[in-house]
């Protein structure tokens, strides 16, 4: 696939559809890939990379970069696509100048999964038929793939491209909830008992270092100057220096993108106290598709996001009393 | 849930009352020499849908034990449809805090009518015995607000 | 445990002067009166409203003056507007004094003295002004070369009518950006006044005021010959520790708070160009 | 040398935790490992470094400065400083140890800053030499030695026994009061195991990596370079490297209204935000290159010109395996020195 996308990227460069590429860069070793912007042919060549470790989401890069001058070609996965088109419809990514090619999706790897496994000094990473040969310096190690995987893959929600110029590979289809079980951990919290789910939460939440990176990936945290960086917003903070400070910002911040969040996991992806945070955005898509039907984000641009719309009959809030456990 | 921690505990209630309907609803129990209890600060705000999600949690940060939210009742919004906004969101919300495993009974939405002063009245008192008998307000609380 | 510097003192603010519209200069003395700390010409303080912030401020009084210090304050963000608003008899923090100083009793000793300054800009050069005045015999010749937008922008217009153009041996130049009705004085820019009075090649230079001033006034001095060895100004970056610790006012290897405020131009010179 | 067997170090940490309070790295579920607090069942990591740095314990993220009672025009200053309690971290990388005597020539420097003082005064530090070190590791390009770590106690494992020397008068102090558990020993295996992990030091894949083209010198060629733009063009301006880091050191000063007086408190700040050094009137470092720009020649040129040429980097890797976006120092470096 590498090869005929850096040949699709060459080709497009050549012919002058587009001016950049923006895709994956090389790094030091096999996993630590840098999302960067390609301007020739010889660039691509040397650095482009698109392997089991290329899982970042480019979208968000394509706001600032759809309003330079030219076209830019991107490489979207499946799950990318979503992040696009919720952008495009946000009128953050001026389309006319992106062309997109849609490239087969993950599962893609985790580094750190294969490091919490206690294998260490990792210089190369092979798949051998579902099993991983790792090359490091203590020698070879083999574990199986599928314990690899990112958390976000794990539970893929859709290997379809909601947009695309042109394709690459062949497309997928929508995996429903049932198949991918990306509500099971969420419906696994609802089912404990408060006292549990606040256990939880805390133990998860205190691990927060306001590093940001959360906010700072999140294809759906666009704001020029948000809440938090604010100081005339009253709540504007750097670090947290109480526990309620690190339950609002997350609270805060999944509520910011509840209706918007198209579930592309990054912000559990780099959360370097791997905190679950992608399950808070996930409660509110389970509840939204429960309470005012089934909606996924960045499917279409032209329908009205659930927090921008009502039904007359909507349920009251009292049916969170009613519902589960207490 | 939490055990009362302290039997003479008198709960801070912070009421958000949007202004064409709750607050006068407020006002006429009021003159209508109806009690409720005095734990409850009440907020007016032009429409239930000024309610930022962040104002409850500040309110609970700055030391509310427990939260509610009055509007105007569905379809009687005096900006035709905010309170049906509201509702969405404030669902959301309350259903997140119960998520992260906030005790559900300190939140609470109640449509109260510019009519319904004995309706306000009831609701205030209602809602101040389930958070009395919640306690204090432990896991939204801010430890630096608390008085020592 | 020794006082620690983050840890501020309490000031009394005793007088407040209206100089401009947008500039008031605030009297400082310490709730035991006198004033809160000694301090040299050029030198800072972190001025503090607990709740609504924390800024450095340069001194504007004279070290020689026993009895208080002044700060010169433009209204401009949250802290100074809240500044602005209080009343005579508010207790302030303080802490300081923090930073280097011009160099009056060593490189400047002796010397010719040219002040330029701009708009607030004369805040931090008015301490100096005031201790050479003070210390009269140790200098030679003065010269200040003032500008503002108007008339009533000119800071510490009284002080400088009174006192400075009274003094023997001191040349006082005044200006403002665009006429005006009730002034009879020089009308024009700073840079082009400074070389249309093509001071003598013999004076060092003082120089505060807005960036683009600054910019053209060095260019201008050295077109008449000055070298940037003659030139120091005093520069201003975001702080909050005012110790060269919280990173902030950091330029190359130095730090604003503690290594400055006050620069030589060709010692800023060797700095990245990130200020 | 002194020492005791692996087996008996619940012994050890009870002893130690008897006199005073002990931190460790202890693994978390998550398979990362953190500083916890010794307790009985609390075991120590056998992963090379914790995701937060040591620096915690002396420079925490966010800690009171002082408070303020405000009445009518009046306003009291309450000094809420204490004297910390004696407190042993065990287990501490020949990298993190490091870094503490580089947090040093910031803060133990006049004006003292005596939050961190009386920390540094009252902690002992206890290190752990290295035996398995990881691609991403690269102290040695800091002349630092993972199999010969620094700190008030060294301390070294062979898989069968502890082996500790005391560096200092704390160190020796703490030693001392553990005298009956250790026993004398030969260092035989050590000196195998250490051989062993020097060995694989040598084979690492940043083995190489040099600071010899970087220093004060270098200001004006690499502050021009034009390479940061592609360097940073991917940061997303988040904090991760900086709050990571276990010698990045710049810190916020804010007030917060409790509702019933102003506690001042100083919390982590990271040169990668935006609002670092905006001001009323602009900002000087306007776009994510200058910032960026900012961190990496603050660890490689401006902290050096400073400290004789001491860099402000100990090679910990913390940063090469958590930014988001994978940009690192070691990028950097390499970036800077191709012409």
């Amino acid at each position: 696939m590498q090869e005929a996308m850096i040949n699709k990227a060459k080709q497009l460069l050549a012919d002058g559809t587009v001016n950049r590429v923006i895709g994956w860069k090389r790094g030091e070793f096999v996993y630590d890939i840098t999302p960067a912007v390609f301007e020739t042919a010889e660039e691509i060549d040397a650095d482009f990379v698109c392997d089991d470790f290329t899982a970042a989401n480019v979208s968000k890069y394509l706001v600032k970069e759809s309003r330079k001058e030219g076209k830019i070609l991107a490489f979207l996965k499946p799950c990318d696509t979503y992040s696009f088109n919720q952008l495009v419809k946000e009128h953050r990514i001026v389309r006319e100048n992106v062309y997109v090619v849609g490239i087969p999706g993950g599962p893609k790897l985790d580094a750190e999964k294969i490091k919490a496994k206690g294998i260490t000094g990792i210089l190369g990473v092979k798949n051998e038929n579902g099993t991983l040969k790792i090359d490091t310096l203590y020698g070879e190690e083999t574990m199986p793939y599928y314990e690899a995987i990112l958390g976000k893959c794990e539970t893929c929600k859709s290997r379809k491209h909601v947009v695309y110029d042109e394709l690459l590979g062949e497309e997928g289809e929508v995996i429903s909830a049932e198949d991918s079980g990306r509500f099971d951990m969420v419906e696994k919290l609802e089912n404990m008992t408060a006292q549990e789910r606040y256990d939880f939460w805390r133990e998860q939440l205190s691990k927060c270092i306001r590093c940001n990176a959360c906010r700072n990936v999140c294809p759906a945290c666009t704001c020029e100057n948000c809440v938090f960086d604010n100081p005339a917003s009253g709540i504007s903070n750097k670090a947290a220096a109480d526990s309620f400070e690190e339950n609002m910002f997350h609270i805060i911040r999944a509520f910011h993108v509840a209706g918007r969040c198209t579930d592309c996991g990054e912000c559990s992806r780099v959360c370097p106290q791997n905190i679950p945070l992608h399950l808070l955005n996930r409660k509110f898509i389970k509840d939204i598709n429960a309470f005012y039907g089934e909606y996924q984000a960045g499917e279409d641009t032209t329908s009205r996001a659930p927090l921008n719309n009502y039904d007359k009959d909507d349920c009251e809030p009292s049916i969170v009393h009613e519902r589960g456990v207490e | 849930m939490q055990v009362n921690e302290n039997t003479n505990f008198e709960p801070v209630i912070v009421a958000f009352c949007c202004n064409w309907c709750s607050y006068a609803g407020a006002d006429l129990s009021g003159t209508n020499r109806l009690n409720y209890p005095t734990n409850v600060k009440i907020i007016r705000v032009p429409c239930s849908c000024r309610v930022n999600p962040m104002f409850i949690l500040r309110a609970f940060q700055k030391g509310a034990d427990g939260v509610i939210l009055c509007g105007c009742h569905p379809g009687d919004c005096h900006y035709t449809s905010g309170n049906y906004f509201t509702r969405r969101r404030i669902t959301l919300l309350y259903s997140m805090l119960d998520f992260l495993g906030i005790e559900r009974d300190r939140t609470r939405l109640e449509w109260v009518s510019a009519a319904e002063g004995a309706k306000f009245a009831a609701t205030m008192q209602e809602f101040t015995d389930a958070v009395r008998k919640l306690g204090p307000n432990r896991r939204l609380e801010d430890l630096r607000c608390r008085k020592q | 445990m020794n006082k620690d510097t983050l840890i501020p003192y309490i000031g009394v603010v005793t007088d407040i002067r209206q100089d401009t519209p947008d500039v008031k200069t605030f009297r400082v003395v310490s709730p035991e009166g006198g004033k809160v700390f000694e301090h040299m010409p050029g030198q800072c303080a972190m001025l503090s409203i607990p709740g609504v912030g924390e800024g450095m401020f340069s001194i504007t009084s004279s070290p020689t003056n026993k009895e208080y210090m002044e700060f010169s304050i433009k209204k401009c963000g949250c802290l100074t507007t809240w500044l602005h608003a209080m009343d005579v008899g508010q207790q302030i923090t303080i802490r300081g004094p923090y930073g280097n100083h011009f160099p009056v009793e060593t490189d400047l000793k002796g010397k010719d003295l040219l002040f330029i300054a701009g708009g607030i800009g004369l805040a931090p050069l008015r301490s100096v002004i005031n201790y050479v005045r003070d210390k009269r015999e140790n200098y030679g010749d003065i010269q200040i070369v003032y500008g503002s937008r108007s008339k009533d922008d000119l800071v510490d217009y009284q002080e400088i009518i009174d006192e400075w153009m009274k003094d023997d041996g001191i040349q006082v130049n005044l200006t403002i950006d665009n006429p005006q009705e009730g002034w009879d004085g020089h009308v024009g820019f700073v840079p082009n006044y400074v070389k249309e009075l093509n001071p003598s090649l013999s004076k060092t230079v003082l120089i505060c005021g807005p960036p683009i001033m600054i910019k053209f006034t060095l260019a201008g001095l050295k077109e008449l010959g000055f070298t940037e060895t003659q030139v120091y100004t005093t520069m201003e970056l975001r702080m909050k520790c005012a110790v060269g610790k919280c990173g902030r006012c950091n330029i190359g290897n130095k730090y604003v708070c503690k290594d400055g405020p006050v620069f030589r131009f060709d010692q800023l010179g060797e700095l990245p160009d990130e200020y | 040398m002194l020492r005791i067997s692996i087996d008996r170090a619940d012994e050890l940490f009870a002893a130690i935790a008897a006199q005073q309070t002990l931190y460790l790295p202890a693994d978390r579920e998550d398979g990362q490992a953190e500083y916890k607090k010794w307790e009985e069942g609390v075991k120590l990591s056998g992963r090379l470094n914790t995701v937060r740095s040591a620096k915690d314990f002396f420079f925490p993220q966010t800690e009171n400065l002082a408070e303020f009672k405000m009445e009518g025009k009046k306003i009291e200053v309450i000094d809420v400083r204490r004297e910390s309690e004696d407190f042993v971290i065990f287990g501490v990388r020949a990298c993190d140890a490091r870094s503490f005597g580089i947090l040093d020539k910031v803060y133990l420097v006049d004006p003292v800053d005596t939050f961190y003082q009386t920390r540094r005064e009252h902690g002992t530090v206890v290190t752990m030499a290295c035996t398995r070190p990881a691609e991403t590791c690269f102290c040695q390009t800091f002349g630092i030695d993972p199999t010969e770590p620094e700190g008030d106690v060294s301390c070294w494992s062979d898989g069968s026994f502890y082996y500790f020397k005391a560096n200092t008068d704390k160190g020796q102090k703490l030693l001392n009061s553990l005298s009956s558990l250790l026993e004398d020993g030969d260092t035989a295996t050590l000196d195998e195991t250490k051989a062993k992990t020097k060995e694989i030091l040598a084979k690492l894949p940043l083995a190489k990596l040099s600071t010899e083209n970087f220093g004060c010198d270098k200001l004006n060629e690499y502050f021009s370079s034009a390479k940061w733009a592609e360097l940073s063009e991917s940061c997303l301006g988040c904090g991760t490297c900086t709050f990571v880091c276990p010698t990045c050191q710049c810190y916020d000063i804010r007030d917060f209204d409790t509702g019933h007086g102003i506690k001042r408190f100083r919390c982590w700040d990271s040169c990668m935000y935006s609002d670092f050094t905006k001001m009323a009137h602009g900002n000087p470092r306007l776009t994510q290159l200058e910032r960026f720009r900012q961190r990496f020649m603050h660890k490689l040129v401006y902290f050096p010109a400073n400290n004789n040429g001491e860099f402000g980097c100990v090679g910990c890797g913390r940063c090469l395996s958590k930014c988001p976006i994978s940009m690192n120092i070691v990028k950097v470096m390499k970036a800077l020195e191709e012409k």
